[in-house]
């Protein structure tokens, strides 16, 4: 287990490194970036040379990885020209961590909590209207465009009806002390109870948006999982023994249901940071997606960089997290 | 009965790996004497939801097909354009001759979502079989060679199945220097490689080790044969089946592309995509401009997912019993 | 009568075990087929029996180089098949050929049976002239028993037995001497398993084959068979003439198989002595010492079974002719009652890992992020 | 539920006035600070020595009273206004002024880069006094601070307008090591103080909490001049464009800048302002003329100008207020030449013009840039669309092309890698040479490649000249030749349009004077009364 | 051996399984089977793959899925109908008055519930033990199936198992509660012979020491001839032969029953003999509603056969159904 978590870990490190060079050899192939960022219309060949002296971008190449390398071992990844101007990726990085950790969690909290039980049911009644609307319901809910939903939940839910914020993480004005960065946690801590029910308002359109995708796969997943095991020979077994419908259901279906449904989890957590792009765009929230989108689009080079590389460890660590725990709930695994 | 099955290692290994090896063993199924196509057919043929998703498909792509002829107007023409006032009235209403009324360039909406079919299912088309063709050719290379080939390739693969797709493909689309409809076919199209190339590897290499291909070699048949007419064609199941879903999600991702301005830039031809994308700038006083083509998308998307879907049900032996 | 046909000397397969830390490396072996001397003579079936997992099939393949061996040579003909590579070991393969267990899986469905026919004879070069293939296609199904319409049908469009006629029909397109059977019969219903039998009897007459039947049902194997090896644990226990395998086993493993085959009969059954073995098979990754067989042996001794791995050797007893070879230190005192059998104590095998991890359903890798 | 009121309304005398913003500050030492995002915040907390007349482009005192020159135009004195402190309590006075001046010219390698707008207008920093329009700065009375520079020119003292060059408090910048700037890979690492600025203005820095995107200041109640209305002025930084209209809407934020031109109509439909700026831009399109050397020829150029249907153009693309260019800088600038008439759209006079140059066939390399909007040019695209099919018809062949902004266009502009594109420019203060020097002044790289025509050394020299001139009216009238030259004769690019960029302020907001220089002072506007 | 009289246990009479899937042509898998089975009997049903002895046994646990089929008959379990309860008595009654072992051990055992909690909670559920109580005695079964050192086994997942030892485990669940039926089926297919030996071995003691009854599917007539005391031979999803086992090998009457000896390799045949092959397969079957559904493979068919369905008919201690048997000697 343990030799197993280290090979993992070594090999996140390896993604990320063999990640970094690529990342850092393309970003710098690129024109504009930093140079153009600053001087906009006021560029000249003169001062366009003067600034990439001063940044040593006319060093080669990989002189300029050598010391980003360098640099990078002190916790300097470079500073964000666009996200945060003038702060270091990785501070970026962090800074915005909490927001995006808060939206997945409830995400997540929200695709899980309707997925299974709703996966479960229609795998029973697997054939039934209601099955069959459910599947169809998820189906739909994979085919619309994230941002399109997005934006019609905002339409409807904060600028029509007005019941719920439209965008942001917190409202101005609101007396908040910041202690962890994850707000509704630091209101709760603070009992600043206004605040942190500021702060759960503006995460569930964001977060609802976000979970519809996660929602329709575990939902599916879960469905199929459901409906093999109840076609697996264990379960006849168990019915065989005369079990009562509660033990069937738990001990014998959902246990073993899992196994797959958590692996799915897993991969969807990690594919919520590529969905929080567009989620916390369509709703100015300030977490991770929302610098990613920002950086692809004015090129912020060295935030792109960042959470590029922290998306591959991020999406790497919560992979291997989900192996630990498939090994807690896999005896084969386990036991190996 | 595959390798990757009775090898207890991959159980414990990274996921996502792992979820497209086991999608890759369908392709072995328990009854993989009985032609998969035929027997496919045969409960396909009777199944609603495939039957939807095929006349969807099938409308659309008939559509794609003919809609030059279909269309009032030039989707890139301005007909509308004397109408189009910045402040005043930027998109113009519905009128005689145009009956959704036009785009905020003073082009003609009707004409622009019928043509917009035809270039929606060039992105699709493309950026699957690009990642399909670049997918075949990985897959095939680590599949057939194995040894350090295999390696060399999977490890690609791996590093890129590390980042997750959409993210992949925001990266790419927006770290190319010219932005065109190619970039988008090409960054949707690179997420599905490695999707691909591990899938046809788990499936080939689930083939490699049954007993028709030892058949085969037990008959002398040389190496190059075995994989081109017994592994490959037989492996391809799965990959298909992805290839279906694949032309879904290529849709909504180049309107994700689009609407986080990394889409192709050039709107004369029309996308379906990259018209929601735009008109998410319109969307409080025109929502019509995103609704319409945001619609097109979800049917076509629907449908192409109903068919894969069913498809991919069908092909899996575990449904056949 | 003594034309050795196939001289298996010294065979070993092992299959790495591989894990690591960053790269893997061969932390064990699955020992497969571990050390296996036999010949097969021209003409003749030989069968070879034993437990499942006791490398039977491996050893069927590294017969044909489908398994290429880790040590030891395999002489067919006079050439060394193991040591043999690429084109020359695929012209080298016309002469030995395959039928496998599964005739599901054995047949690509996606071929039809003219198709799945012609291609080792076009491999080899036998089917330059159209008129000739076709009329040995028609040949090769009549002598299976099929009919000529069946050329252009598909796999899916025939029975089990109907299948493994198609299979073996492939097998002899190629004009082989030798024919690796696999299981040929066991994936079969008990009614058609006849069929099958009886064929594999008649062709042999008909195109003077020469066969090795791999199966684990010792009374198919008895049934088929000239000479029989009996295998456990990647190791040959005993060879012998049929008929003399069941008359006098001399192996105790051999002794307790055949004692476990149910034979139809009630009468039979209701006196038979059995002899039960204890406890599970050993895991071929980690064989005992010694005597294989030592850990579930009733008539294992405290000298030598535990850490001598015994030869197969002939022995010198009363009506054993000296084709019959066993591996078994104390064969001529067990036959002669000097060694008594004994009580064993079950003691399980601990599996070393799940044989088969099957982590549910295939996962919908609908993968929209 | 009151959530609106809350927001709106705010809390003390005066309320809150939250304003959105579309990207967020790089920080708040205005002296480093390139982006508009920036100034909008700084320019609400620091003052210059001189200001601009709310809602023009016009000098007027602000920290000085009174400002004169010798003759040669280069020894300047400025008299100090006597009763402003700075926020930490810091006297303003002579010294502090010229502790500001030598803090500015004093940089070190990085900061020279960083000090953009300084390096901008003065040309150089302490180590090349030479380059330096600066060259001293000395206290000769309490309150009364002379400046010398090295040579005449139009920018002085208006440049002093520009926010860049604010009065900071010398103990602050002292204390924060503001000189402590560094150059860090990507970027520019800045020291303490640039995120605790120090100024005299209106409002004083509260906070800025990066998790949640928002900066909030203070009224100052020391300030010298009339107390801002509001006791809070909050910037929330909301990237995308329709979200600002809907907080807007919510009633969570009470303005914001830049609102798309088509959203004008439904925002003043719910009730708000939408406040249209004079435009003090321009948007051309530029030529290189090196590389396409077709270009070279005036009748092409020319040409090409009669192809180009403004007037529609005008109507169709560009937001209301939105006028035909007759010459490269817009009207509020002395120096504009009112007698200039537009070329006219005339398809049939450019295909003649064409085929006299002999290039009925001509092919250019057109480019706009994308994921980019800017106050001159709101849809790049569509503007680009438009002159297109105007080009194409009148027969000449346009491959298109595109980078997106940051990410390649504005490089190749410099690199003048296109035949033609689209570019613009807002101007900094009211100067003729902040756009025409700008544009042709400097000859070995301007964007417009001058240094290809026979003409370009002659204008390039011209325009030092000009701007070297002392007495106003007189540089005046040479500004307005120069323009008629450079339409006339020279026509080095294609001078389109000037464009109101418009600010919007939801219901109850009032007090909100526009600035053609998106110069916004915040301290008038009062929120509520509802 | 014995054979046990008295009143049967169980008595299945004219039990029909019909499958009707959406859109397919009803499908009959089992029709019109009758027997009944004494308390320490050991009965047999012998067939081929298809033949409809899982349905059967299914059918009478009340295991069928739950829609798309039709059971008729009766099945009197100690005066009860048991195809007549409803689910939740049906429940009540299995794994405490009928058990069954199915055929493939490790996919019959749940993979993530350790083996011990999967003898208990039978008991907990049937005998109202709390899981404290039940371990000693799950221990005990354990033991008495012949787990060596059980009390480590308790705490072990089924993949740590042999194949064996699993079967066992699973011969020990299904015993926990003392149920006075056991139907066990194709319980030795998946193993080896030696294996096979043992758990044939262990049942056979299990019917002996307890009474149980025993009903044994397998389509091994080997495992029969050893262990059943009488034995029906279906096909097509009907019996077709009954007999009491020394009779049924001795005197098989019917051409299929003969058939099937006929094709199975003898161990203790002389070598080399022809077998006697049944043509065709399963495939060529003919509906049993207006023929014999073996005609078309019969060695004996008659005109007759492919016109007419024969009629069961029943003999002491034996029954046929076939319009021209073997000859039959009488005794
Ligand atoms: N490619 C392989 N890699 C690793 N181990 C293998 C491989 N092929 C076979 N083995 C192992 O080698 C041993 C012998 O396998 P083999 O298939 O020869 O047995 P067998 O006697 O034919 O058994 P069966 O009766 O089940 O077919 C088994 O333990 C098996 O798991
Ligand atoms: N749920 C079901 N729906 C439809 N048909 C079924 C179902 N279960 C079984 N059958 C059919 O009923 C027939 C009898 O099946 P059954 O499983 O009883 O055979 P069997 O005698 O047990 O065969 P085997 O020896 O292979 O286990 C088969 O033709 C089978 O296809
Ligand atoms: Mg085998
Ligand atoms: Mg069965």
């Amino acid at each position: 287990m343990i030799r197993f978590i280290v090979r993992r870990l070594i090999q996140m490190a390896g993604v990320v490194l063999v990640l970094s060079l690529l990342l850092f050899m393309w970003l710098r192939s690129l024109p504009g970036g930093t140079v153009s960022a600053i001087l906009g219309e006021r560029q000249t060949p003169e001062r366009r040379a003067a600034l990439e002296a001063a940044l040593g971008l006319d060093q080669p190449i990989w002189v300029q990885y050598g010391k980003f390398l360098e640099r990078a071992v002190h916790g300097n990844f470079g500073v964000s020209t666009k996200v945060l101007p003038g702060t270091d990726a990785f501070e970026v990085f962090l800074m915005r961590l909490p927001a995006t950790i808060e939206l997945s969690l409830l995400a997540m909290l929200i695709a899980v909590s309707l997925g299974i039980p709703l996966g479960y049911l229609a795998a029973k009644r697997s054939g039934s209207v209601f099955d069959n609307s459910a599947v169809v319901f998820s189906l739909v809910g994979v085919a619309v465009p994230v941002f399109f939903l997005a934006f019609m939940l905002k339409y409807w839910f904060a600028v029509e009806w007005n019941i719920l914020p439209v965008s942001g993480r917190q409202t101005v004005g609101i007396d908040a002390t910041r202690i962890t960065g994850f707000f509704v946690l630091d209101g709760l801590m603070t009992r600043e109870w206004d605040a942190a029910w500021d702060a759960f308002k503006h995460l569930i359109l964001p977060a609802v948006a976000l979970a519809t995708i996660p929602f329709a796969v575990i939902f599916r997943i879960t469905r199929a999982a459901v409906l093999d095991v109840l076609d697996e020979d264990y379960v006849r077994t168990a019915e065989a023994k005369g079990l009562t419908s509660r033990v069937i259901r738990g001990r014998h279906v959902l246990r073993n249901a899992m196994l797959p449904v958590t692996t799915t989890i897993g991969l969807q957590i990690g594919a919520l940071l590529a969905g929080a792009i567009l989620t916390e765009t369509v709703f100015s929230f300030p977490g991770l997606g929302d610098a990613l989108a920002i950086s692809f689009r004015d090129k912020d080079y060295a935030v792109l960089q960042v959470l590029i590389m922290a998306a591959a460890a991020i999406y790497v660590v919560v992979n291997l997290l989900v192996d630990i725990s498939y090994a807690i709930i896999d005896p084969r695994v386990r036991t190996r | 009965m595959s390798p990757s099955k009775k090898n207890p290692l991959t159980s414990f290994g990274d996921r996502r790996k792992q979820q497209i090896d086991e999608l890759a063993e369908t392709s072995v199924g328990d009854d993989a004497g009985v032609s998969l196509i035929a027997s496919a057919w045969r409960r396909l043929r009777r199944n609603p939801v495939f039957l939807i998703g095929l006349a969807i498909t099938v409308l659309f792509v008939v559509l794609a097909l003919i809609s030059p002829w279909l269309a009032p107007w030039d989707p890139s023409d301005n007909p509308m354009i004397d109408e189009v006032r910045r402040q005043t009235n930027p998109v113009p209403g519905p009128e005689a001759g145009h009956p959704l009324g036009g785009d905020d360039r003073g082009r003609d909406l009707l004409s622009r979502l019928l043509v917009g079919s035809r270039q929606t299912l060039f992105v699709g088309v493309f950026a699957t079989l690009f990642g399909l063709a670049g997918g075949l050719v990985l897959g095939t290379l680590a599949g057939a060679l194995s040894g350090w080939v295999d390696s060399a390739v999977m490890r690609l693969v791996d590093v890129m199945l590390s980042i997750p797709s959409l993210l992949l493909a925001f990266s790419i689309a927006a770290l190319s220097s010219r932005p065109s409809q190619w970039t988008v076919i090409i960054a949707i199209a690179t997420i599905q490689v490695p999707i691909f190339a591990r899938l046809l590897r788990g499936s080939m290499l689930a083939q490699r080790v049954s007993d028709h291909v030892l058949a085969a070699r037990a008959l002398g048949v040389n190496p190059a044969a075995i994989v081109f007419r017994h592994m490959l064609p037989n492996a391809l199941g799965p990959v298909i089946v992805q290839a279906t879903l694949v032309l879904a999600t290529a849709i909504i991702d180049a309107a994700a592309l689009s609407f986080l301005g990394l889409g192709n830039p050039d709107d004369r031809q029309p996308e379906w995509g990259q018209m929601l994308g735009r008109a998410t700038a319109y969307i409080n006083d025109y929502p019509h401009l995103a609704v319409y083509p945001a619609l097109c998308i979800i049917v076509v998307a629907l449908g192409f997912t109903l068919m894969g879907e069913s498809l991919r049900e069908a092909l899996d032996p575990k449904s056949r019993r | 009568m003594t034309d050795v046909l196939v001289d298996v000397r010294g065979v070993k397969v092992h299959f790495p075990i591989k894990r690591g830390v960053i790269f893997d490396k061969t932390v064990g072996h699955v020992y497969a087929v571990d050390g296996v001397n036999l010949q097969i003579l021209k003409g003749e079936t030989y069968g070879l029996v034993g437990e499942s997992g006791c490398g039977k099939s491996t050893l069927g393949k590294a017969i044909l180089n489908l398994e290429t061996p880790t040590e030891g040579s395999v002489e067919f003909d006079g050439t060394d098949i193991a040591a043999l590579k690429g084109k020359e070991l695929r012209r080298k393969r016309q002469d030995i050929q395959m039928v496998f267990q599964d005739p599901m899986s054995s047949l690509d469905p996606r071929q039809s049976v003219e198709s799945l026919l012609t291609e080792g004879m076009k491999a080899h070069g036998l089917a330059d002239d159209k008129e000739a293939t076709r009329k040995r296609l028609r040949e090769l199904l009549s002598a299976v028993g099929l009919p000529p319409s069946a050329l252009s049908k598909y796999p899916h469009e025939f029975s089990g037995g109907q299948r493994q006629r198609i299979g073996i029909a492939r097998a002899l397109s190629v004009n082989p001497k030798l024919i690796v059977a696999d299981e040929p019969v066991s994936a079969l219903d008990v009614s058609v398993q006849a069929q099958v039998l009886n064929l594999l009897e008649e062709l042999q007459d008909e195109f003077e084959l020469t066969y090795l039947v791999v199966a684990h049902d010792l009374a198919v194997v008895r049934h088929i068979s000239d000479r029989i090896g009996v295998m456990y644990l990647g190791g040959l226990v005993e060879e012998s003439e049929a008929g003399e395998l069941y008359e006098t086993p001399l192996h105790p493993y051999t002794r307790a198989l055949m004692s476990a085959v149910p034979v139809p009969d009630p009468a039979v059954e209701d006196q038979r002595e059995q002899i039960l073995l204890m406890g599970d098979l050993p895991s071929p990754s980690k064989p005992p010492t010694g005597c294989r067989f030592h850990t579930r042996c009733p008539w294992r001794q405290e000298t030598r079974c535990d850490d001598e791995r015994p030869e197969l050797r002939v022995v010198e007893i009363d009506g054993v002719t000296p084709g019959h070879r066993v591996a078994c230190h104390w064969a001529e005192q067990i036959a002669a009652g000097e060694v008594e059998r004994h009580e064993v104590t079950a003691t399980m095998t601990e599996q070393s890992g799940p044989d088969e991890v099957d982590d549910g359903p295939p996962q919908y890798f609908v993968d929209p992020l | 539920e009151s959530d609106r009121s809350d927001e709106g309304g705010g809390s003390g005398d005066g309320g809150t006035f939250t304003f959105g913003a579309a990207g967020a500050p790089e920080m708040f030492d205005p002296f480093y600070a390139t982006d508009g995002e920036t100034f909008r915040v700084t320019r609400q907390m620091f003052q210059g020595l001189l200001g601009i007349k709310p809602g023009t482009a016009t000098v007027q005192p602000e920290l000085a009273t009174e400002w004169s020159a010798d003759e040669a135009g280069t020894t300047w004195t400025f008299q100090l206004r006597d009763d402003v402190t700075f926020h930490d309590g810091e006297p303003f006075n002579a010294d502090a002024v010229c502790y500001n001046f030598d803090r500015m010219f004093d940089q070190n390698e990085a900061g020279q880069v960083a000090g953009e707008y300084w390096g901008y207008v003065m040309g150089s920093f302490s180590n090349d006094p030479e380059g330096s329009l600066y060259k001293s700065c000395e206290a000769t009375g309490e309150f009364e601070a002379t400046i010398e520079i090295t040579r005449a020119t139009s920018g002085f003292p208006t440049m002093l307008t520009l926010d860049s060059l604010s009065m900071q408090s010398p103990k602050a910048l002292e204390e924060g090591d503001a000189n402590g700037i560094a150059a860090e890979g990507e970027g520019f690492s800045f020291p303490d103080y640039a995120f605790a600025p120090v100024g005299t203005g209106a409002f004083k820095f509260g906070e800025y909490d990066e998790a949640n995107g928002t900066i909030t200041l203070e009224r100052n109640d020391d300030y010298w001049g009339d107390p801002a209305k509001t006791s809070e002025l909050v910037f929330r930084v909301i990237p995308d464009e329709s979200t600002r209209r809907q907080e807007l809407e919510a009633g969570s934020i009470n303005g914001y800048d830049l609102p798309n031109p088509a959203d004008w109509s439904g925002l003043e439909d719910d009730g708000n302002e939408v406040v249209i700026r004079d435009p003090f831009n321009i948007f051309y399109v530029g030529l290189t003329p090196e590389n396409n050397p077709a270009l070279k020829d005036l009748k092409v150029r020319q040409a090409l100008y009669h192809a180009i249907d403004r007037e529609q153009l005008v109507q169709s693309q560009l937001p209301e207020g939105a006028a035909v260019a007759t010459q490269f800088m817009p009207e509020a600038v002395k120096g504009w030449n009112a007698d200039l008439a537009a070329y006219d759209y005339n398809p049939d006079e450019a295909k003649q013009l064409l085929a006299d140059a002999g290039q009925e066939d001509l092919t250019i390399d057109f480019a706009y840039p994308t994921e980019v909007s800017r106050p001159y040019m709101p849809d790049p695209q569509a503007l680009y669309e438009a002159i297109r099919a105007n080009l194409e018809d009148v027969g000449v062949t346009v491959n298109v092309k595109t980078a997106s902004w940051n990410g390649g266009y504005l490089d190749n502009v410099t690199a003048g890698k296109y035949d033609a594109y689209l570019l613009g420019w807002t101007g900094d203060y009211d100067s003729a040479d902040n756009f025409i020097g700008t544009f042709f002044g400097n000859l070995n790289s301007n964007d417009f490649g001058t240094k290809a025509y026979p003409w370009g050394a002659q204008l390039s020299q011209d325009l030092k000249d000009a701007d070297a001139i002392v007495d106003e009216d007189e540089r005046a009238a040479r500004y307005e030749e120069l323009n008629q030259q450079i339409m006339e004769d020279y026509l080095p690019g294609l001078a389109i349009s000037h464009s109101p960029p418009a600010l919007v302020v939801g219901p109850g907001v009032s007090g909100l004077t526009q600035s053609p220089l998106t110069a916004e002072q915040f301290d008038t506007v009062e929120v509520g009364g509802e | 051996m014995t054979r046990p009289t008295g009143e049967p246990l169980l008595s299945v009479r004219d039990l029909s399984v019909t499958f009707q899937r959406h859109g397919e042509k009803a499908f009959t898998a089992v029709d019109g089977v009758s027997f009944d089975v004494r308390p320490g009997e050991t009965l047999g049903l012998v067939g081929e793959s298809g033949c409809g002895k899982s349905v059967t046994s299914l059918a009478l646990m009340g295991l069928l899925p739950a829609r798309g089929n039709t059971v008729t008959g009766t099945a009197t379990y100690e005066g009860t109908d048991l195809l007549s309860l409803s689910r939740s008595e049906m429940r009540d009654r299995r794994g405490r008055d009928i058990a069954m072992i199915f055929q493939d051990p490790l996919s019959s055992l749940n993979p993530v519930v350790p083996i011990g909690l999967q003898v208990t909670e039978v008991m907990e559920r049937h005998r109202n033990l709390s899981r404290k109580e039940a371990m000693p005695e799950a221990e005990e079964l354990l033991a008495r199936v012949g787990i060596p050192d059980p009390r480590a086994r308790l705490k072990n997942y089924p993949h740590q198992l042999s194949g064996g030892m699993r079967q066992r485990a699973l011969i020990a669940m299904a015993l926990a509660c003392q149920p006075r039926l056991l139907i066990a089926d194709e319980p030795t297919t998946a193993l080896d012979v030696t294996i096979q030996a043992q758990i044939l071995a262990l049942l056979k003691e299990l019917v002996e020491d307890t009474g149980t009854a025993l009903i044994m599917i397998t389509h091994d007539l080997g495992v029969v001839a050893g262990l059943c005391d009488e034995v029906n031979v279906l096909y097509g999803g009907r019996i077709v032969e009954r007999g009491d086992r020394h009779r049924l090998f001795a005197h098989a009457a019917h051409p299929y029953t003969n058939g099937l000896l006929g094709s199975i390799p003898r161990l203790d045949a002389p070598r080399g003999e022809r077998l006697e092959a049944i043509p065709g397969s399963v495939a060529d079957n003919l509906p049993w509603d207006s023929a014999c559904a073996f005609a078309p493979r019969c060695p004996r068919a008659l005109d007759r056969c492919r016109e007419e369905t024969p009629v069961w008919e029943e003999r002491p201690a034996t029954g046929l159904r076939c319009h021209n048997p073997a000859e039959v000697q009488r005794d």
